[in-house]
This record gives C-alpha cells, structure tokens and sequence, in this order.
C-alpha cells in the first residue's frame, strides 16, 4: 500500500501505570503500518484531545486496566465533539471496570459513553487491526 | 558510622507541611497515634507475626484486597480472615490516593456509595483519615499492612499507623518506577526516607513496625539480580531511618531452581550487604509473591498459577507468600475469590511443608550466578555514588546501570530487555547499559541461543513479547506455535 | 520360552460362554471387532498416541468419565475433548456392570431415563452393547479407554473391543483386591488372561490395543513397592497372552521424592522383570495418577491437590496423568467440573515441561530403597511358584506376602499398615507378612520412630487413621490437633 | 457405664467396594463402646437384616460411597418393618447420590425413604456417636 500511514493515538487513561499492555500495543500497531502516537500511562482526556488534534488522528485507543475506567473514561467523547473531532473513532480496552464483570455489560456501559468498539483484556490483536481498518474505511465512505 | 537518619526537627518540619495536604491529616499528633499503638495486643502486630513465623519455620498467608467504603472493607477483611484463613490481612489503597489525589477518590467514594458497590480499586485510607482506618484495625483479629504503590507516601503513612496498621509496603525506588510516570526519583527517594523516619521513631518508642519494600517491581520477566538490587537498597535506605522490621520481597519467576536460588540469594546478599552497611539490629524476613505478571483468565489454569507459585514458596522456605485469586486476569477479585486463591495456597504450604528441596548443581550454578550479577550492579552502583548508596542509585538509574524492564517511569532507563531461557530462567537479552561482567553476559547469551535453536528462530524481540503472554496462554516459555 | 498363551481354541469355546452372558453379546464375531476397528484411522489409536507421546516426550491427560445414557455420554465425552482439551477419553463403567449385575445396570438406565439424569455412576457398555458403544466412539477425535474396576471383565472387553475402544484397563489383582470381596484370585486372574488373550488377538491381527493395569490399588496410603510388584505381575501375565502396549501405572502418595522415585524405578524395573521373563517386543508407558485417596470438599482445596499432583507428574516424567476434578470429595464431577481439573493440569503441565528435576541424594535413597523393597517381594513369589509368577502371585497374596492396605478382598491378606514418616514418605508401620529384609523394615521404623518422636508421641494405629484423612483435611501428614 | 453393651449393624450397600471408611467406622464405634458387627462392603438389604436379627441390633449404619445410594436404599425401612424391626434406628451416610448435591436435597431425599438421620461424607464422628446415644435413648424412653 502506498498511501500515507494512518495516525492513531494510543494511551493508558488516568492515573493508571500499567505499562506492559501499552508497549506491547505501540509495538504491534506500529508493525502493522499505523502511525502510532502513544502516549505512555497515566494520560488525562486533555492530553488524548491535544495529542489528536496535533497528529490528525483518526482513532484513539484508550486503555484502563486498573478498574477506574467506568470514572475515567466518562466526557472523552463529549470533549472531542466540542473540540471538532467530530467523527475520530474512539476504541477502549483492557480490564475496564473494578471487579470480574460479563463482557457484554462492561461493553453496554462503554458503549453508551460514546465509544465505537470496546475490548476485554482477552481481545485479539489481529481482529482490533482488522476492525479498526473496517471502521476507519467505513467512515471515509460515509465522509 | 555515619547517620543518613533524619534529624528530628526537620521531620517535624516536613510533618507540619504533610499534615496540611489533606483534612483528615490536620491535628494529628505522633503522641495520639503511639498512644494508640500501644493499646493493641501483640497479636495485632505484624513485625511481630513475621518474627514469631520465622522463628518456628511457618509460612504465612495473605491476600491483597480494599474496597471504597469502611463497611464493605470491614466486611472483606473478616471474611478474609475467616473463610480465607488468612494470616495476615492487607488494606491495599486505591490508586488515587496513591497520586495523591484525594479529590478524585473523594469523588470515587461519592460514586461508590451511589452505585452501592466499590468504584475505586482499593481503599481510599487518606479520606477515611485515623478514625475510619480504626474502625477497620478494630474489626479483625490479625495485624494489618498497607499495601500500595504510592510514590509520595508521607501522609497515607501518618494516617495508617496512627491509626494501628503495623506494617507499610514499598519504598522509594519499588514504589516509583513502577508505579509512576513522571515522579524524579531523588523526589521519591527522599519522601520515603520520610516514611521510614515515621516507623523508625515508632521503633524508637517501643512499637515495631514491619517495613515491605516491593519485590517484584513490574512483575514482568525481571531477572532476579535487578530486584534484588532494588531490594537491598531500599532494605539499606530504611536501615538507615532507623527500621528495624523488614520483610524483602520477591516476584515469581516461573522457573522452580531459579525462584528457589533467587529466595535463598535474597536473603544472603542482604545481610551481606546490610553488614558492609554497618547493620546488626534489625530482623529479616522474606516474602514471595505469586506469579505477578498477565495470568490466564480460565479460573481453573489461574488456580494452577497459584498453586505453582505456592509450591516454589514452600521449597524456598519463604517466610510469607502474598497469594493471587483465580480472578486475577479479569478484576479485582470478589472476597470469595479472592479466599478460594488463599485456601489454594494453604492447602499446598501444609501438604509440601514437611518434605525437602533437593538442590542439586543447577542450583548451585544459580545461586552463584545471582550472587555474582547482583555485585556487579552493587558494585557500580557505590561507584558511581563514590561510596554512597543513595547517591549511586539516582546516578544508576540515570545512566541505566539499574533498569527495571517495561517500567512506566520516565527516570528509568527502559532498555535492558529480558527473555526466557530454554528452561524457563528469566535472563537478559538486551543488557541496556546494566555493567554485567562479559563472562555472566556470556552465559546468558548461550543459554538464549540453546532456546532459540530449539524453536529454529533467532533470538528475536518477538520471543520477548511471546514470554510476556506466555503464561496467560497457558505455558511458561513463549514458543512459536 | 515356555508359552503360558490360552490355546486359540480354548480361547473360543470359554468366549461362547462368555457371550451368553448378556443378550448383547449375542452374535459377536471377532471378525466384525476386527473389521470395524481397521476402519478407525490411526488417530483414534490408543496404543499409538501413548507410543508417539512418549517418544516425543510429551505428557498426555486424561479424565475420568461415564454417564448411564448414550447421547449424555457422548456430551460428556465431547465437551471433555474440546474445553477440557483432554489428548485421551476415557468411558467409565459402572459398578453394577463391574460385577457382572446387568440386570440392575438395565434397572438404572430405566431409572436414569426416568429422572432425566444419571444414576448410574458410570456407563454401562455392556447393556448398550457394540452399536451403542459404536456411536460414542464415532462422535469423538480422541482414542478411548475402557477404565473399570471388574474382576470378571470378559463380555465388558469383547463388546468394547469389538466396538472401537483401543484401551482396556485392570489386572486380575488390581481389579479384584480393591474391586471385589469374594472373588478368589486365581478365578480373576484366569479372566483376564481370557482379557489378555482376546488383546492379543487384535495385536496378532495388526490392531494394537493399549492394557493399563490399575496401579493405585486401593489409592490410599499405598507404599510404592507394593503397588509395583502388582503391576510387573499384571505386566507379565498380560505380554505371556501376546499383548503389546503396556502402560503401568502409580497412584500418587504426596512426597515429591518418593513419587518420583517410585515413578523411574517402576518403568526400570518392569523392563527388568519383564527381560527376565522373556519379553522383548513390547512397548511400554507410565501413568500417574493424581492423588488417589480422599479429597478436601473445599474446591479451591482440590484445585490444590490437583496441581501438586501434575506438578509431580512433570517431574516425574510421566507419558500420561489420570486428572482428578474439583468435586472429587463430594460426588462424580459434573462435566464442568472436570474440564476444570483438566485444565488447570494443563497448565501445570505446560508451565513445568521445560524445567527439570534435581535429583538429590535422598532421590537416590528411595529409588535404591524401592528397588530392594520390590525384589524381597518378587523373589519371594518366584520362591513360592517355585519359578511360577501366576501359581506364585496366588500363594503370595494367601500368605500375606502380596498385601494391599485397607482392601476389601477377602483374598487379601489385609495385615499390612502403612504410615507416613516425618517427611510424608509412605512407609510400613506394620509390615504383616510381607518379606521385607530386617535392614529395610529398620529404616522404616526408624523413620517412623522420627516422626513419632516430633509428635510427642508413640507410633501408633491412630497415626494411620490421622493419615488417611490428612490429605482431606488439608495436609500430608496426620499431625495431632 | 456398667450397662451391657449397645450392638450396631455396619456395613457398606449394595455393589460398593469403597471399604476404607467401613473399616474407620468399624474401629470408631468400637472404641465408642458400641459392639459393631461389621459386614464390610457390599452387603445386600437382606444381609444387613439377618445380622441385625441375629446380633438384636439397635442400629442399622449403612454406608454408600460409590452413588448408587439411591437405587440400593430403597426398601430397607419396609423390609426392617416386614420382620418385625419396628424401631430399629436406620443411620445411613457417605456420598450418597450421583454427583455433588446440596446436602439438604439428598438428606430429604433419604428421610423420605425411612432412614432416620443422613449424613454426608464430612460428617464428624463425635457428633454421629452423640446423636446415635440420644436417639438409642430417647427410644427406650418411648418403649
Ligand atoms: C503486572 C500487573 C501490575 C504491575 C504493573 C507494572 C506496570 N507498570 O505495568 C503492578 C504490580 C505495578 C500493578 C499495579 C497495580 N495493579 Co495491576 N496488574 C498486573 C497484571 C498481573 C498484568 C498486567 C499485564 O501486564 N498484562 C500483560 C499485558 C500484555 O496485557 P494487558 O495489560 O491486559 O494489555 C492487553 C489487553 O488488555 C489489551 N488492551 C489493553 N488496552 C487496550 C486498549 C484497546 C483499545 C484495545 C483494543 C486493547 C487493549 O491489549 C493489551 C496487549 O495484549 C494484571 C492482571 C492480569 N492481567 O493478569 C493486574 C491488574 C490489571 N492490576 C490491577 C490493579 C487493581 C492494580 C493496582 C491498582 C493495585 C491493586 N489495587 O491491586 C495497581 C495499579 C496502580 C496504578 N496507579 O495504576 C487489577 C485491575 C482490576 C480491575 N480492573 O478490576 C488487575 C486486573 C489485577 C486484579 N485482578 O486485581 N499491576
Ligand atoms: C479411595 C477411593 C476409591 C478406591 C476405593 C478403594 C477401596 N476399596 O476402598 C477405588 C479407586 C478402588 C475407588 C473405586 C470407585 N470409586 Co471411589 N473414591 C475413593 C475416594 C477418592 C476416597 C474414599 C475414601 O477412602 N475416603 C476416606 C474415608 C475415610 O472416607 P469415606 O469413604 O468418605 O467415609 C467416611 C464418611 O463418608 C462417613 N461415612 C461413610 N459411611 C457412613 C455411614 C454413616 C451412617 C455415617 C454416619 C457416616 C458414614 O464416615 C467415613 C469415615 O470418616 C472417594 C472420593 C473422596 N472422598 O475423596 C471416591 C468416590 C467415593 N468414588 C467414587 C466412585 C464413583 C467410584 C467408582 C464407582 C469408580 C467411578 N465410577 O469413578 C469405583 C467403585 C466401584 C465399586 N464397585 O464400588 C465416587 C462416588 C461418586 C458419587 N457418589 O457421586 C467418589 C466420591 C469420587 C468421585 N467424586 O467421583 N474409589
């Protein structure tokens, strides 16, 4: 493919350290030809935005293992839409909320805060890159 | 011999400005907090405990576990200590206070309370301040430790043992590197120093208090050495403020002879090490911690896990073992789970207690390996401090003569890469700058070339990223597939 | 070489008998076994996936399992091979087909309709005869093993031969001693010669078929040289009727040491034997069995048991590992249930499989031990045959040389009481009448005196009883409360 | 206690071979005072019957490891009635059904086929010989 690499950007939300994930993400989607921002662990929603803006990116996979996703992650997609990233495809993932819970509500609450597609910590990596360039291909349609 | 403590009016100085950074900190008198520690019984005493076991070759149990609210937290910690068996009991804080933002876990307590479940991921012992925190010491028979990852740890200090918790978990370098992104480390460094300062004066006035600084670092394929290192440091640093309780930590690796040399090193070097500092007053226990990095998220392969975790416990004659629950790969486990990994463990300590390990030559190459890898850092280490070990360590880090893999911390250096050998033993595939001798480099390059012909693929960083899932997925050494 | 084969057409009119027995056996001609078992591709082959996975060394698992009704059966079996991942299915048979009452195994099949779940505590393949038994061998991958306990097996062999299974398990010892109360020995053992026989007639027609003599006995607190000379025994008079695949098995006994020992003397000493006798051309396996005797009801506990069982087992090097489920105490394991057990003993095995046992002297005091224990016993059954294994064995277990602890046969001599020493070892407390030499039974005593001694108290018939229920309560050894 | 011994039926039912708890309970009850007549396993309904005759038992204590409890059970209340063993007490116990089952379920299970108490294989021993002396005795206070 010779057309340009599409910009993401990658981080672990609020004061999560959780850094093993993270590293292993940036490696494999950079391998897999996106141009990948990552910004480390313990990232605010603001920074997430800034990063976005300045990158132009088209996806944020935003990360939370350590249970306080269901508090962290709540605005983001609010905060894009009043900052003009209006159609940015947010993906979140990992252990998103305190305490063993099935998938499928975890999901629900997700997806109700606004994100495209939510991950457990058991997600394959080869079908998040598939569906990542499904979605990203499905919007430029729509565009 | 030189004093590094800290001098009584400056940290009552410091005191004065820590008191001040949260509500529940105002007011509080070290005089109100000794005054309480002494009205509980020696059975509530964690330094006790660990002395008591180790004296008479038990092993003891304990769990991590803390929710938001004092009732639910009470409730989990009895359970724990009922239905778990549980010797020892834990109150492992949320993660906001551990950046120390208590407005946010102000805030996850609001929430909780409306969700009428936990929202944070432990117990926000800040915001509860001393009274709260008594509530729960007064709920259970067993003593207590505060189990963390907080870089700036002065207040929650304060606050736990005035409030009758008896041992404090982490240290300035385990509880940063970790834990933090952007803390420096001479900044953590010297905010422990402050911690240990508040057991030491405890200490002082005839109320032991255990010290824990935390083994296992990332819990991602650290090599022995690297934690070891960490771990006599940081046993020297609260030495020196005058702590006389210390339990030294160690993460599972996976390989059984490796664990097991890792346990008896670990102890060895330390008292070495705490000797050439000038000590001969303390008393030092050890810990081990069952597999910390990604577990598999099938309950039955992750009570696998933890039995195996235990086993190697029991052979290396660990004084205590901080025991994982079959839910560990999905959340923060319920207290049933979380009694089910405990009762697990129990049940492997007392059938293998009794019976010997072997040792044996490979054994033997290992303890000698370890001993030697941790000199080589400790050595450069005082070097590079010109004989001070604070100095050195800030100097280490900077230059990656300590490097901790996969560690989120800016002041880390992020190089040195680990990888499995054909047997499982944790060694070094990319060294970084650490200054291992060209000989110990050696080995451990062979030993990665005898796992890769195996696998018929060169020594990759894909084998890197196989051994991070490798257990999760069900085995110990990431193989192709 | 004298041959001790059942004539061919000895063999015949006793299998005309035979097949009266039951109106399922009706008809059976060996010739459809044999045409049938030539359609199943090699995969399905026992004897084969044994072979292979011992020669690349990998550890195979397998389960326990049997429902009253086909198609549970059948779920049970599949659910097994795929969340299970078991590499070996097994059909257990019920206790009312064991002892030959097909009658009342027809009345729980009726019942089992009935109450829409099973009452029977095993599949009873003789009443659902060669077509019945087809439909589960054909809806599943994995080769299959007959595992009973039936001191008369005959008709039980010919309809499941005949229907596809590659395995039989069992021995006119080990399926009669722990299995049975009035079943004089010489009559089991002249039934499973016919077993043997009719095993090595499908080997003669090019169709190998597995035989597991049942190692663990009575499963509780049996010393390893007892339930060895079985097993060699079973060994032999099974390859003098032309079997081939041989895999001998040991039942757990709890010290990672002993059960090793026991594990690498018990293949090294059947190769022994079994050259002594004649025997070449065989090919013979091992399999450990998960600790036999009785479990913890706790769950968690189980698991326990369970991983120190495999973990042991990859010690050990067994070719294969009988899985015990979380419900072993308190009922057969639902099918759930099972595939837990299954899979946390995957997970041990594949977290261990690369790492490698010490060895020790006291590694090379139980094999040496193990080894002298077994030749006093089998030299004294050759002695008493006057050079006859088969008339030897008979006279052995008459005059209490052969003995198995706590069996229910009243063939058995039943003086014998075993004991754990101070490490858990299990060693002879009273010795009965087996022909152990003085210096042995003194290391026995003294060991026992050891424990004893730690104990504050005399060695003693409650130790025993503290020991059978140890493991149950949670530990090894039965200390006093 | 002077008084001439208490005899007791024991023994395993059915096509059980489990005998290493039968032999447990055989030196308990004995050391207990009680005179055990012990038939060890697989003892049929009519066995237990004839022992407990001919030994003037109190007690019946019947054991069934294996599962098929609940077929090999049935019947033994009538039969004790049909020969005249009224108010023989009928104890029976150990894994009694086929799989793991609430306790309550197969205690309701075995009352209603006559058996006096029921008791699953974690019972205590102590507690079963107190509860035996109080039923034997509160027997005899009836008679
Ligand atoms: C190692 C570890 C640690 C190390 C972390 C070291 C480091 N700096 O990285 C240490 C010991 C320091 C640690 C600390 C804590 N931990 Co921790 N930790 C783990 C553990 C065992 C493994 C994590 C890991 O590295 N896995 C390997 C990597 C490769 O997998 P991963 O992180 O899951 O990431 C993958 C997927 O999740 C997915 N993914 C992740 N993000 C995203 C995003 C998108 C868009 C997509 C598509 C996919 C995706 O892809 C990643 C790559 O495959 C997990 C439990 C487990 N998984 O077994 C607990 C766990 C994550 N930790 C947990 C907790 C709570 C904590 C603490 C708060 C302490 C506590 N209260 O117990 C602190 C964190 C403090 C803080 N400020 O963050 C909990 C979270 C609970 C919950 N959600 O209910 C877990 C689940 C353990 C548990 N069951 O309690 N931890
Ligand atoms: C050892 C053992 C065997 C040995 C027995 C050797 C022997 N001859 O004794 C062997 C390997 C031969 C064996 C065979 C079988 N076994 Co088995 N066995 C066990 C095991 C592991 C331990 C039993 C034991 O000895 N326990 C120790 C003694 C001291 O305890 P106990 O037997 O429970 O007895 C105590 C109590 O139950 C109580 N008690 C018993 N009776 C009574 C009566 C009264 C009145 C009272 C008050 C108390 C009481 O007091 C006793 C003393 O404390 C149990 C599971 C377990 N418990 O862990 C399975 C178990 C009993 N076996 C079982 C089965 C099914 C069988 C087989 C049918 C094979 C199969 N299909 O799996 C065959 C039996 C064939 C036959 N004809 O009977 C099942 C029964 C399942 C169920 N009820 O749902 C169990 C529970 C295993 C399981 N979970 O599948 N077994």
């Amino acid at each position: 493919m010779n057309t340009p690499p599409i910009n993401i950007v990658l981080g672990v939300i609020g004061f999560d350290c959780h850094s093993v994930g993270n590293k292993i993400l940036e490696a494999f989607f950079t391998e897999q030809g996106f141009k990948v921002t990552n910004l480390g662990v313990m990232v605010s929603q603001e920074e997430f935005l800034q990063a976005a803006i300045e990158t132009g990116a088209k996806a944020i996979l935003v990360s939370s293992l350590y249970g306080h996703g269901e508090i962290d992650c709540v605005g983001l997609r609010e905060k894009c839409r009043e900052q003009g990233l209006d159609d940015i495809l947010l993906y979140v993932g990992g252990n998103l909320v305190v305490g063993k819970t099935p998938f499928e509500q975890v999901e629900a609450k997700f997806k109700a805060m606004g994100y495209d597609r939510v991950f457990g910590p058991d997600c394959d990596l080869a079908t998040v890159a598939r569906l990542l360039r499904e979605d990203l291909a499905a919007r430029q349609r729509a565009d | 011999m030189k004093s590094y403590q800290i001098p009584f009016d400056r940290f009552l100085s410091i005191r004065a400005e820590v008191l001040k950074t949260w509500p529940t900190g105002e007011g509080l008198t070290l005089e109100d907090g000794l005054a309480y520690q002494r009205t509980l019984p020696p059975a509530k005493n964690f330094a006790r405990a660990m002395a008591t076991a180790s004296r008479e070759g038990r092993i003891l149990l304990q769990p991590r576990a803390g929710v938001a609210l004092i009732p639910d937290h009470i409730k989990l910690l009895q359970y724990l200590e009922t239905e778990g068996e549980a010797d020892l009991l834990p109150t492992t804080i949320d993660a906001y206070t551990r950046q120390n933002r208590y407005q946010e876990a102000a805030n996850g307590i609001q929430k909780s309370l409306e969700a009428r479940a936990s929202l944070l991921n432990g117990f926000p012992a800040v915001n509860h301040g001393v009274a709260g925190c008594r509530q729960v010491v007064e709920s259970v028979r067993s003593p207590i430790q505060v189990r963390h990852g907080t870089p700036d740890a002065r207040l929650l200090a304060e606050i736990t043992l005035a409030a009758g918790f008896t041992s404090f978990e982490g240290g300035g370098i385990s509880y940063n590197i970790p834990y933090a992104k952007k803390v420096p480390l001479a900044k953590s460094i010297e905010d422990w120093k402050y911690v240990d300062r508040l057991v030491g004066w405890y200490e002082e006035q005839g109320i032991p208090i255990n010290r824990e600084p935390f083994g296992p670092l990332t819990g991602t394929l650290v090599p022995p050495f690297i934690s070891h290192a960490v771990a006599i440091i940081e046993g020297v640093l609260a030495l020196r403020q005058g702590v006389r309780s210390l339990t030294l930590g160690y993460g599972q690796g996976g390989n059984l002879i490796q664990d097991v040399a890792a346990m008896v090193t670990l102890k060895e070097l330390a008292h070495e090490y705490f000797a050439r500092e000038g000590f001969t007053d303390y008393e030092l226990t050890t810990v081990f911690h069952q597999w910390m990095g990604g577990f598999p998220e099938d309950e039955a392969k992750a009570f696998a896990v933890i039995c195996w975790g235990s086993t190697v416990a029991v052979f290396a004659r660990a004084d205590k073992i901080i025991a994982k629950s079959p839910h560990e790969a999905m959340g923060i486990p319920t207290k049933e789970a979380n009694a089910q990994g405990l009762r697990a463990s129990r049940q492997v300590i007392n059938m293998l207690r009794d019976q010997k390990f072997a040792g044996g030559a490979d054994f033997e190459r290992e303890t000698d390996l370890i001993r030697r890898e941790v000199r080589c850092l400790l050595d450069k280490v005082y070097e590079l401090g010109h004989g001070d070990l604070e100095a050195g360590t800030i100097a280490a880090f900077a230059a990656g003569v300590l490097d901790v893999p996969f560690a989120p911390a800016a002041c880390n250096h992020g190089k040195i890469l680990p990888m499995r050998d054909h047997e499982g033993y944790i060694r070094v595939f990319n060294r970084g700058q650490l200054p291992l001798s060209a000989e110990i480099l050696d080995f451990h390059r062979s030993r990665l070339e005898e796992r890769a012909k195996a696998e018929k693929r060169e020594v990759c960083f894909q084998m890197v990223t196989d051994d991070i899932y490798a257990v999760s997925k069900g085995r110990l050494v990431g193989r192709p597939r």
